[in-house]
């Protein structure tokens, strides 16, 4: 029997989708006859037009869509922007593994662990406040060092650095979930648009930083540079100023 | 099952609804209660039991509380401690596991029944514990609230489940394995390196140069994904003993991609790397490799 | 400059987004005062209402989200067909409340409440991101905390965590409801308990015939059975007798 409120279901519908729906699967969906369904198609998309909806009926690929009415793409790409938000990639997170357990560390300690050039990740990472400059060491060169910042923490909703789990912790609770239940985890859970840390990236950094060699030969005695030339201190080393003196 | 097939053996049974046969001192649910499982024949003829499923001791408890309507302020602890073994008993006589806390729990019960049954403590023999049952009461009352806590979230789970918000996909079975995403060139060369750096540089003595064939590695390959559907990347780079021959499998799994006999696959990124059959009329158009070029 | 039209650019962008979106991240992104944007939220919510729309508004999580409306669950059940939706086992929604009510709290805490192990629903939870780890314990051994995490409040629906019941509220509430459905495990006998004859001496209720209760429905139903009938019932079930001949 189909729905006594054809035209709000197939609203529903439409809505739950993001793919073009056909006629047939709708109908189908609805147990109505097609054209019915195309009756009410056609009603829905005179009502949005006429109520000046923020969205409207597209018939794209054989299928029906719903999509935002063009005149909104200004607000929706705001939107986009802002719920961009942080979302780590590994390479941001090996690298600030690597930094929460050896802080205080140079770039090239960094890159030494990592095996790759690391200059960008730390920028965008000192770009999110999420790592500090912390002195500079007295090797040769003198390099900068980096360290965690408050926001690291709290991006991880950890109060201080002892409450990083231990890879060990993470890794029998992982192993210990329900598998049966297994297969239904990946489904539903979309990829957050919240600024926060998941597990799945604390576990990245933790993994990363059991796999570390723990001796102590990173030790660095700090030399702090003053605020001013923190900045120019940064662009030299990451070579964010384009003329990268080469090495 | 033999046993039900001889008919010859069927007399009067012990069942709890009839006491009057019982010869067990066990005193009955009152007739009210509800039992803990049902017994029946499935139409193929084999005796089927449904048993109610507790997630722990406390649980069963309160079952048993709630079914016999008794005050969780004054339970009667030989009655609820025979009714708990009951159900124990059930469960092993069904060659079911019984959890570790199911038996610490029975412990705990013969131990307050023991205590409820000495007399009353002499003036300083023993401090006066209180009701032995307290610290269980408190328990029990404990989890109660909790289980109720957790029936509020599984009507709240009921409700929104009847929510979709935008964009869930329809159809395309994905109730299914998780769609793999094609591995690239990139992904299979950072596995190989995964590989090199475990696999060390031996001298193999006794190897022949020609010992390591790519196309004999190829049609290996070929015939194992044939066979099984799909072989690791891990596994198959597992079995070679030297790096010579980790790079001519290397080789020849390249090959074979390219000549689309298989598809490597990659679940996550950094994952395994999967090798598959190609399907037959496989779209050309998401070729997961390259040419493997100067590989 | 905000939208000339703000409800229609409202519309368009809770239709384009699958997560609640917080006031502050709309009014920002729509370039409005956050009160005008609240004023806008409330008429188009009416407006839905209004015209039947088969969407409604709901705020879930900290922030707003638009959703099927639920009487039309049935046709957009049937249209994401093969999609399976998690439901929480009973385990999982009894460790999910208490670390609701009780955090941030321990994996041994939850365990002393429960009575039981809670590892491996503990891993699955983590894993589904409905809890977090919220830090460390201050107690010996230093245990993880555990709390819930916003995808929690999406998972139930609920706006923030005040929302969730008073622990005194919770009694009336699950007197209300329906009674209580009991989890039931279907098995067959194993052939030794019939020889034994240990499941006729417990409380078992025999039924004949191949009209049973053994459907897939977890109804702890319980067909009544004649007295006279009970005895010739279980004997043919079980096949035992109170004192049956060594075999």
């Amino acid at each position: 029997m189909p729905p006594s409120n054809l035209q709000a279901a197939l609203e529903a519908l439409l809505f739950s989708s993001d793919q073009p729906l056909p006629l047939t699967l709708l109908a189908e969906s609805l147990d109505a006859p097609p054209d019915r369904v195309a009756e009410a198609l056609r009603e829905y998309e005179a009502a949005c037009t006429g109520r000046g909806a923020g969205v409207q009926l597209r018939e794209i690929a054989g299928g029906y869509l719903l999509v935002t009415a063009p005149e909104h793409a200004e607000w929706v790409g705001r939107l986009l922007r802002g719920k961009k938000r942080m979302r780590l990639s590994r390479a941001a997170l090996e690298t600030m593994a690597i930094i929460a357990y050896k802080q205080p560390v140079t770039k090239s300690e960094v890159e030494a662990i990592r095996g790759v050039d690391s200059s960008a990740v730390l920028g965008t990472l000192l770009e999110r406040n999420l790592v500090t400059i912390r002195g500079r060491s007295k090797v040769v060169g003198r390099p900068l060092l980096y360290g965690t910042t408050q926001e690291f923490l709290g991006y991880f909703g950890l109060r201080d650095l002892s409450e990083l789990p231990r890879p060990e912790e993470l890794r029998a609770l992982v192993a210990a979930r329900e598998p049966e239940q297994l297969d239904m985890m990946e489904m539903e859970a979309p990829a957050s648009a919240l600024a926060r840390g998941t597990l799945a990236e604390l576990e990245v950094v933790a993994q990363v930083g059991s796999d570390l060699p723990f001796s102590s030969d990173l030790q660095h005695e700090v030399e702090p540079v003053g605020e001013g030339d923190m900045d120019d201190a940064v662009a030299e080393e990451l070579g964010q100023t384009g003329d990268r003196p080469a090495d | 099952m033999s046993a039900t097939d001889r008919p010859d053996d069927a007399v009067t049974p012990k069942a709890a609804r009839t006491p009057a046969k019982t010869p067990t001192a066990a005193k009955p649910p009152p007739p009210t209660a509800e039992p803990l499982g049902i017994l029946a024949r499935d139409p193929s003829g084999s005796v089927m039991v449904k048993l109610v499923r507790f997630e722990g001791p406390l649980d069963l408890l309160l079952h048993l509380i709630k079914r016999d309507e008794i005050d969780i302020y004054d339970i009667p602890i030989a009655h609820i401690t025979q009714q708990y073994l009951t159900y124990i008993e059930l469960m092993r006589s069904l060659d079911l596991d019984v959890a570790g806390e199911f038996l610490v729990m029975a412990a705990t019960l013969m131990r307050i029944k023991a205590k409820m049954l000495l007399p009353l403590p002499s003036v300083g023999e023993e401090d006066d514990e209180g009701d032995p049952r307290e610290e269980l009461v408190q328990r029990l009352i404990e989890y109660r609230q909790f289980k109720e806590a957790a029936g509020t979230l599984k009507s709240r789970e009921s409700d929104r489940r009847l929510l979709f918000e935008r964009g869930m996909l329809p159809g395309e079975d994905e109730a299914g394995p998780l769609p793999l995403a094609p591995a690239t060139l990139f992904d299979l060369l950072d596995a190989l390196n995964r590989v090199m750096l475990r696999v060390p540089e031996q001298t193999v003595y006794e190897v022949q140069g020609d010992i390591f064939d790519v196309e004999d590695k190829m049609s290996l390959i070929a015939r194992t994904v044939a066979e099984e559907g799909s072989i690791s990347f891990t596994t198959l780079m597992h079995n070679c003993r030297a790096r010579a021959e980790v790079i001519v499998t290397f080789i020849a799994l390249l090959e074979l991609v390219k000549l689309g006999t298989v598809s490597v696959t990659q679940a996550e990124p950094f994952g395994d790397i999967l090798i598959v059959a190609r399907t037959r009329e496989g779209s050309e158009a998401d070729a997961p490799v390259e040419s493997p070029g100067g590989a």
